[in-house]
């Protein structure tokens, strides 16, 4: 008798995410984007499994000078459309993100040109020497020209609108997985590319539907009615608890974030280092991290060290992480120039983000026992983002989630401490210091590893002096999954990737079924 | 000599409120024989249209009302017939006429398939085509001109006086032995109201219809009934021959009612009590026309 | 019919100037307060350039009487600009979501007029009984809680508790429905798929019903009073002076007069859905407009806002005019006028 | 007075609808002394007692950050009241003048104020209201503001129409025929006969309002933590179905009793008012 | 009978008045082309059958709604369309309906206490009296002042509306069917207050009914309007024996009547009209 093959049994994976995911690749910039980027498009190199750096992917190699970069491509890469991936995509995808200017298009700011040297080879030009490039490539998708060509719509110059009208709602990459359909309220379907370079495992899900916007609740019953299979890393910790409680598997992906509190240093009376000071040690950290433990093993947080995450290049040991210490809180604070009767602080949370809801009572409570007074505000993420453009309108107190979006501690703290980053969601703390500048700077241009992460712990340990951030604990993503699927990035450490979401490359997963 | 057509004897009724029992009628008895023309008149108030609607039997299903006394219709005691029963002679046996002809058809139906609904009543079944033949010849006999282009009017397309003439047609349709004019055309105007009189007089004459006529204006019941009641305050204060009780009222309230119609012929308006003690006097009966089954 | 018709020219003249009117209100609130709609949709990291030429490309840059010329052309046109949330045209995004949300709607509606119609002729038809009490007392709970905690209320009972329906979505994934009108429930009858329509209404039970709750306690409670009113008037009377069985005196002789004042305010009630299916996909995870709305207005997507606002009043003023339409079929005082409204 | 009592005593239905208002306005007021947590209203953690089933002494359970459930929703039917009577405070003055105006003076005036009340009204309350909100920052004062722009209009139509039936009864043209202005015929005439209409309509509106106000912090706009809220409570306890029923639950029977409570005193007084609709 | 004198400027004078309503686009000419003058102290009752435009007449007169065409003259000047003070008080209306014409919801003293007021007439403090005063002349209790009008019967509402006729000490009153929703008892007491008073006071009454029984007993002339024309204005003896226009032969033939004299009269002119016709 022969094993009866689930032939016709396709396998599906339904997993969701909060935001709605962005299908032009140019404008991709959270984790939902990059779910839909990572198995849609392929990139030049792949972060490695298991530690820090990148591996070939289409380039099979590179050479660099630390100012130019130049690439050989595979020659055997067929596009979705069939039209073969030459060096002229890569080209045309560098330009038309630079040209769109949104999304993480900032990451190749100071690119000069890209050239197709030969239809296999590609040589990009660097205004100054810029070590985390490589890293940054993780985030270039490469887009199908011809096709994209073929389908502008209106706009002006050359490329028109360079073809988003399109890629809103079609794909044009080479990836493992081709778009079925696309509905930005309820889901993105996808279906494996048989053609696909490297090959679509056949444990690999046939079909994946990733669904946008579904409330904590309605994930919680369908995973437990056996109708979902991922969920997003945003449920509350209790709901988890519950999932994990009824048999889900908790996967966790760490490393690459973390939970900041950011005090603006330019408004009363957090312009004071003693005060900032007094408030990092008034912060109960441990009830903070006991707050988003899901299992004893598990947890959304762990201890922080300093801005960048355990494991990061450059991360402070994590003896470093920071305890509740009233009395040095109380010290600090009697050193301050601000008397606590004379202010009121305001705590700002994000209205999407409603964890960060009892942070800032926790904050209330905690502020409170040093006789500060405090108000909470909730704050929708549009008006957030406007507020930290003006110092004067940027809250006391605002509460983010950042993380390096190539895994690169560049791209987690260039953007939140350089002076020249000020005023952006990722920096409301407005922080000028020569000193950090110098090191965030140096950072970019070093070369090794070694010497880079000798800056970069630095750098972490000056800012600890300066204290603009309360570093609330680095942020492990937790998703609870059903059985029916084994997500090996997830779960073992050696598998891992060194980047946030490319764990999601659903070709390396495995339905059990 | 047959049962009257209506027949009521010591007839109360009160209304339950919160401010206790309302007494409305303090037992009135009248009857109506067989083709006779009676007219309640009284002013308002009085306790005119209650008893109107109790011979409907309208009011007995209302919970806040309470009813004793004999009402009988043909010589069946209301009271003692189901409700199925009564129901059943409503609209075929007795039917009733109100005073605003307008606003007693349905507004959002023709004529037309209102006088179906009538018509079926009598003879349930009929068909639409067989009904409308018959309204035409009802209206014909209302004096309407062009029947057709009335049934298929709504009523707010016809005039009080059609309207008027509608509804005697649709009351007199199934050739009920006693019909019921509550005030009829008080609302209209008085050239109109004038031949609304003389065609009801007509028809019922020919009909042989009893009528119970239920007016306040005493110029209206002298034209039209052979007999009158006189309601004051819930109570009959007198009865007769609509000629004799004109020429010789004897209870005080019906002498002050008639005094008090100012007259064509002028004299002025006199000096007339609206309310006195007088006018609770007993019942003043005439000689042969005491309530049957009574003395007199 | 010429009176309709005059009355329909009227009444669709006048939504016309009420929606410009709209227009102009919803385009001062999204561009008056302050807030900058190039910033949002540029994202975090865009820069200062990049945010200037975006305004000049979106006209922000020019006087509010002049950005309201750009928008009414454009809108001419047909083109509501590009929400920053989807990043697609406005029109597209309306196009793929008002279906869902007009078939939850209209569900919901019949169900208000079919549950809710019946109990109000109930109610007034034994005025004071127990049956009258238990109707008005079920329909004033109907009426007393906002439709989400109705929602989160069926959800709770019939979807967790007890699962009996879905908790989210319009279809589940095992059918693949061809779109032609967008409204599943007909979609899959074209399609010729009687499991997926099931599946489908199975789907649509739970939000339609929480979404109805408060319509169709509303419209039984308003068809109960205008009835009550209308069993005072004298052609009720005459009518049970000709002895019609109590049941048809109901059903024809006050119900149809009482529809008359009572449908402008169902009508009314039936398009307030259109703003509480807002909360109601929100629970249910309902593909609609509304939760559309619900994500731009927090993500300050002007286009869209400006978009879902004016789709959802011209739907609200179209309902308007089918009501107004409605009471002139019903009632020929309105068909035969002379004098149109 | 009699009758009132009479109309109250005979329906039951109006008898609960007074005592559940009785209790809400109550317990709203002396919340600080019937609540077993007061200081819970406020910015208090206690991760020790934190989403907590109801249990003594929280006998509606503690909610994800340890707070009394059942304190909590206590002092929202305070901030709820609140909002109900400011925000009628504000519109139904608003509202009634235009409507008197409109429907007083008829012609353009009638015309041009009727137009930009259905303006307002086109745009469903709480679209209108939530796009308001979304451009504002979400504060109580913004919230009432929000929700007083899309209430008054509901007060313009129905005066708008008592005072057009109004105008034409005989007591109006006395006025007139006597010489009074029409400002005294307006709000001295008029006004009154419409107040029990207008009452009836307020009474009813305290339960909407407090729908209103609480489908806007559903969504996230409107009342700002720590200040308990019902619509938020329900909204953020959502996301713990089914597992902590509790944090939805009651507060969404709070809602529910509140609203009915109103709803039934309305009914009661559309009936001793005698007040149509 | 007084024979109104003709030496006398008459005290309002309508020439050539006409009125047309357009509803719709569709004119409808309520009063076509009408002139009479009304002297001092005389009653010219207005009859005609429902829609003969009576009451447009009447409206006219008190300019609450101006003519199409022709003039209206008070004391031989011309009344604008825009009625001041002056003319307000010198012209007062009683109503048909005595339910309506008093505001419900203001008291018997407060509605006549306006007409004090409008005009300034007599000294504050002493308005109450007045009204008590004025309640007495019409044979009511002063103390009726402080009721409400539901507490009244019809024919104590119509006392209060003639009282307020009077306090505005107005030479000319137009009384648009008075009595006509009073029973007959009552009738004959507002009737004889009537009466009374306009002999006491000089006043002049334009006198508007359809019941021609009631013009027999209190009108000097009689004015007899069809279809919005004045088709015969004769002395009232001269209509009641001589009637000229065959309408208003209908109209007497159409007065229902209670005694032979009556019914001998109504046959009288009946068999006129038939031989005439
Ligand atoms: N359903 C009822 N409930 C309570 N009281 C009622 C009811 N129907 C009538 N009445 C009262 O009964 C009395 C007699 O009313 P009825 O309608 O018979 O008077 P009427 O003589 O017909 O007066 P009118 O000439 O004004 O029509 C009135 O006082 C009235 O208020
Ligand atoms: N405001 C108005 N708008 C349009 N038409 C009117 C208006 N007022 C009166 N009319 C019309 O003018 C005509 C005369 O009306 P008017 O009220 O003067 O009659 P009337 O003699 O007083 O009748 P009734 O005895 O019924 O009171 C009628 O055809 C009426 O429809
Ligand atoms: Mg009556
Ligand atoms: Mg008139």
């Amino acid at each position: 008798v022969v094993a009866v093959t689930p032939a016709a049994a396709e396998t599906v994976l339904r997993l969701d995410e909060v935001a709605v995911g962005e299908l032009d690749p140019g404008k991709a910039t959270d984790y939902a984007d990059s779910i839909l980027m990572f198995n849609i498009y392929d990139t030049l190199v792949l972060a490695a499994q298991g530690g820090p750096g990148v591996v070939p992917h289409l380039a099979e190699s590179w050479e660099t000078d630390g100012k130019t970069y130049t690439f050989k491509l595979r020659s055997d890469v067929k596009f979705q459309s069939g039209n073969p991936l030459t060096a002229e995509d890569v080209v045309f995808s560098l330009d038309r993100m630079k040209a769109l200017g949104q999304g993480l298009s900032y990451l190749f700011a100071n690119v000069e040109k890209a050239e197709a040297v030969d239809p296999a080879t590609v040589r990009f030009t660097l205004t100054s020497p810029y070590s985390p490039f490589l890293s940054a490539l993780l985030r270039l998708p490469i887009v199908d020209k011809k096709l994209v060509s073929e389908n502008l719509g209106a706009g002006d110059g050359d490329m028109k609108d360079w073809g988003q009208g399109y890629l809103s709602t079609h794909a044009a990459g080479s990836g493992a997985y081709k778009v079925v359909s696309h509905n930005p309220q309820e889901e993105t379907v996808m279906a494996r590319n048989a053609d696909y370079f490297l090959g679509v495992p056949a444990k690999a899900p046939d079909t994946v539907r990733l669904r946008y916007g579904l409330e904590a609740a309605t994930v919680r019953t369908l995973i437990a009615q056996g109708e979902h299979d991922i969920t997003s890393q945003w449920l509350p910790p209790e709901v988890l608890k519950a999932l994990a409680a009824g048999g889900a598997q908790l996967l966790v992906e760490t490393g690459g974030s973390g939970f900041y509190i950011k005090m603006n240093t330019t408004r009363k009376p957090l312009d004071d280092l003693n005060c900032r000071l007094a408030l990092t040690y008034a912060f109960d950290y441990a009830a903070g991290v006991k707050m988003v433990a899901i299992t004893d093993e598990v947890s959304q947080g762990s201890p922080a060290s300093g801005p960048l995450p355990a494991g990061m290049l450059g991360a402070l040991p994590a003896s470093e992480a920071y305890a509740r210490d009233l009395d040095k809180a109380k010290e600090y604070l009697a050193q301050c120039k601000y008397k606590p009767e004379d202010f009121t602080l305001e705590l700002s949370w994000v209205g999407e983000v409603p964890l960060e809801e009892r942070y800032a009572l926790l904050m209330q409570a905690n502020f409170t026992e040093l006789g500060i007074k405090s108000e909470v505000r909730k704050i929708p993420w549009a008006l957030f983002s406007e507020q930290v453009t003006k110092p004067e309108n940027t809250p006391n107190i605002s509460q983010v989630f950042v993380n390096a979006v190539t895994g690169d501690p560049d791209t987690l703290i260039y953007g939140m401490y350089h002076s020249s980053a000020a005023g952006t969601w990722q920096s409301p703390e407005y922080l000028k210091d020569a000193k950090v500048d110098e090191l965030l700077d140096r950072g970019r241009t070093e070369t090794s590893d070694e010497q880079r992460a000798a800056t970069y712990t630095e750098a972490g340990k000056r800012l600890k002096e300066l204290a603009p951030t309360i570093f609330a604990y680095d942020q492990n993503a937790v998703f609870a999954a059903s059985k029916r699927v084994s997500v090996p990035a997830l779960t073992d450490r050696s598998k891992a990737f060194g980047l946030t979401g490319m764990a999601f490359t659903f070709r390396l997963m495995e339905m059990n079924e | 000599m047959s049962a009257p057509t209506l027949l009521i004897r010591d007839l109360k009724l009160g209304f339950r409120s919160y401010a206790g029992m309302l007494e409305v009628l303090h037992g009135i008895s009248l009857h109506i024989a067989k083709g006779e023309r009676v007219a309640l008149v009284g002013e308002s108030g009085s306790g005119k249209s209650v008893t109107a609607r109790i011979v409907l039997g309208l009011i007995q299903s209302l919970r806040s009302a309470r009813v004793s006394g004999l009402v009988e219709f043909e010589g069946r005691d209301l009271a003692k017939l189901s409700e199925r029963e009564r129901h059943a002679l409503r609209g075929t046996r007795m039917s009733m006429i109100f005073q605003d002809p307008t606003s007693s058809l349905n507004p959002v139906y023709t004529i037309a398939t209102q006088f179906h609904e009538v018509l079926l009543r009598g003879s349930p079944g009929i068909s639409q085509a067989e009904a409308r033949r018959r309204a035409v010849a009802a209206l014909d006999d209302v004096a309407i001109s062009e029947p057709e282009r009335v049934l298929d009017s709504y009523p707010f397309q016809l005039s009080g006086g059609m309207n008027q003439r509608v509804m005697i047609a649709m009351a007199l349709a199934n050739e009920p032995s006693l019909l019921i004019a509550d005030e009829p055309g008080t609302a209209l105007d008085v050239t109109v109201q004038a031949q609304t009189l003389t065609l009801m007089r007509d028809l019922t004459e020919r009909h042989h219809t009893a009528v119970l006529f239920i007016s306040h204006n005493l110029g209206v019941v002298r034209e039209f009934a052979d007999r009158l009641y006189v309601i004051y305050k819930g109570r009959i204060v007198e009865q007769g021959p609509t000629a004799a009780l004109f020429d010789d009222p004897r209870h005080p309230y019906t002498r002050a009612l008639l005094q008090a119609v100012p007259r064509i012929t002028g004299g002025g308006i006199p000096e007339i009590e609206d309310a006195s003690e007088a006018y609770f006097a007993p019942l003043v009966v005439r000689e042969g026309f005491g309530e049957p089954g009574r003395a007199g | 019919m010429l009176p309709v018709v005059r009355l329909l020219a009227k009444r669709l003249g006048t939504s016309l100037i009420v929606l410009i009117g709209v227009s102009m209100l919803i385009f001062a609130i999204a561009r008056v307060i302050p807030g900058d709609p190039a910033r949002i949709a540029l994202g975090p990291n865009a820069s200062a350039e990049q945010i200037a030429a975006l305004r000049e490309r979106l006209h922000l840059d020019q006087p509010i009487v002049v950005q309201y010329g750009h928008f009414l052309s454009d809108l001419a046109r047909g083109d509501l600009g590009v929400s920053l949330y989807t990043n697609r045209p406005v029109m597209t995004d309306i196009a793929q979501f008002l279906p869902a949300t007009l078939e939850l709607v209209l569900v919901s509606g019949l169900m208000m007029v079919l549950i809710g119609l019946p109990l109000g002729i109930l109610s007034a038809r034994y005025r004071d009984s127990w049956i009258d009490n238990l109707i008005r007392l079920v329909t004033l709970l109907g009426v007393s809680a906002p439709a989400f905690v109705w929602a989160v209320i069926l959800m709770l009972l019939f979807a967790y508790f007890l699962p009996l329906f879905p908790i989210a979505g319009r279809i589940s994934d095992s059918f693949t429905i061809p779109p032609a009108t967008g409204f599943l429930l007909v979609d899959t009858l074209i399609a010729g798929n009687v499991r997926a329509f099931g599946n489908a209404a199975w789907h649509i039970v739970l939000p339609a019903f929480a979404l109805a709750l408060s319509g169709i306690g509303q419209a039984a409670r308003l068809v109960r009073s205008n009835m009550v009113e209308t069993y005072e008037k004298p052609y009720i009377e005459m009518a049970q002076s000709y002895g019609f069985p109590g049941r048809r005196i109901a059903r024809k002789y006050a119900f149809r007069p009482s529809m008359i004042p009572s449908l402008t305010i169902i009508g009314l009630d039936f398009a307030a859905m259109l703003g509480n299916a807002f909360l109601v996909e929100a629970v249910f995870a309902w593909p609609g407009l509304s939760r559309y709305g619900v994500a731009v207005i927090l993500r300050k997507d002007l286009n869209a806002i400006i978009g879902t606002v004016l789709i959802i009043s011209a739907m609200f003023l179209i309902v308007n005019v089918i009501v107004d339409l409605l009471i002139a079929f019903i009632n020929p005082r309105i068909r035969y006028s002379q004098r149109a409204g | 007075m009699n009758r009132t009592l009479a109309i109250l005593l005979r329906n039951p239905l109006s008898l609960l609808g007074l005592a559940l208002v009785a209790l809400v306005v109550l317990s709203a007021i002396s919340a600080d002394f019937i609540t077993p947590f007061p200081e819970h209203a406020g910015a208090v953690v206690d991760f020790a007692n934190f989403n907590k089933a109801p249990e003594w002494p929280y006998i509606m359970g503690t909610d994800l950050v340890g707070r009394d459930l059942f304190t909590r929703i206590v002092y929202a039917y305070r901030i709820s009241l609140i909002l109900g009577v400011v925000v009628l405070a504000i519109a139904v003055p608003i509202g009634v003048t235009i409507g008197l105006v409109a429907g007083y003076f008829g012609g353009w005036v009638e015309y041009v104020l009727m137009r930009v009340t259905d303006v307002f009204l086109s745009i469903p309350p709480l679209v209108l209201a939530m796009s308001m909100m979304g451009v504002l920052e979400p504060t109580l004062t913004n919230g009432m503001i929000a929700v007083t722009a899309m209430w008054w209009p509901w007060y313009t139509r129905l005066v708008y129409n008592l005072a057009r039936s109004e105008k034409e009864e005989g007591y109006v043209l006395a006025a007139e025929v006597i010489g009074a202005s029409k400002a005294h015929v307006m709000f001295r005439e008029i006004l009154p006969n419409c107040v029990p209409s207008i009452l009836t309509k307020m009474t009813l509106d305290l339960g909407f309002v407090i729908l209103i106000a609480s489908s806007l912090s559903f969504l996230g706009l409107g009342v700002q933590p720590p200040t308990p809220d019902l619509g938020s409570m329900v909204a953020d306890g959502a996301k713990y179905l089914p597992d902590s029923w509790w944090l939805t639950v009651f507060p969404g029977l709070a809602i529910l009793v509140a609203v009915f409570g109103f709803n039934l005193v309305g009914d009661a007084l559309r009936e001793i008012l005698g007040a149509e609709q | 009978m007084r024979e109104p004198s003709r030496v006398t400027r008459p005290l309002l004078s309508l020439r050539s008045v006409s009125k047309t309503f357009t509803t719709a686009g569709r004119m409808v000419r309520a009063v076509d082309d009408v002139s009479f003058d009304v002297a001092k102290g005389e009653c010219l009752a207005i009859v005609g059958e429902s829609g003969s435009g009576k009451s447009t007449v009447a409206h006219m007169i008190l300019g609450i709604y101006p003519q199409s065409a022709g003039e209206i003259l008070l004391d031989g000047s011309l009344l604008p369309a825009r009625r001041a003070l002056i003319h307000r008080r010198a012209i007062q209306l009683v109503q048909q309906n005595p339910l309506s014409s008093l505001n419900p919801k203001r008291s018997i003293g407060a509605s006549l206490r306006l007409a004090l007021d409008v005009h300034g007439i007599g000294e504050r403090s002493a308005r109450w009296d007045r009204v008590g005063q004025l309640l007495e002349e019409v044979g009511l209790p002063a103390d009726f002042r402080s009721r409400a009008p539901s507490t009244l019967s019809g024919g104590q509402r119509q006392r209060v509306a003639i009282a307020r006729a009077l306090a505005c000490q107005s030479e000319l009153v137009v009384l648009d069917e008075p009595t006509s929703a009073l029973d007959v008892l009552v009738q004959a007491r507002v009737l004889k207050l009537l009466n009374e008073l306009r002999a006491q006071r000089g006043l002049t009454y334009v006198f508007i009914t359809h019941d021609l029984s009631v013009v027999r007993n209190v009108a000097t002339r009689v004015a007899v309007f069809e279809k919005g024309r004045l088709v015969e204005l004769s002395p009232t003896e001269t209509v009641f024996t001589n009637p000229k226009h065959p309408y208003t032969r209908r109209l007497i033939g159409a007065v229902p009547v209670v005694t032979a004299q009556e019914a001998e009269l109504r046959g009288r002119l009946m068999e006129k009209s038939n031989a005439s016709a």
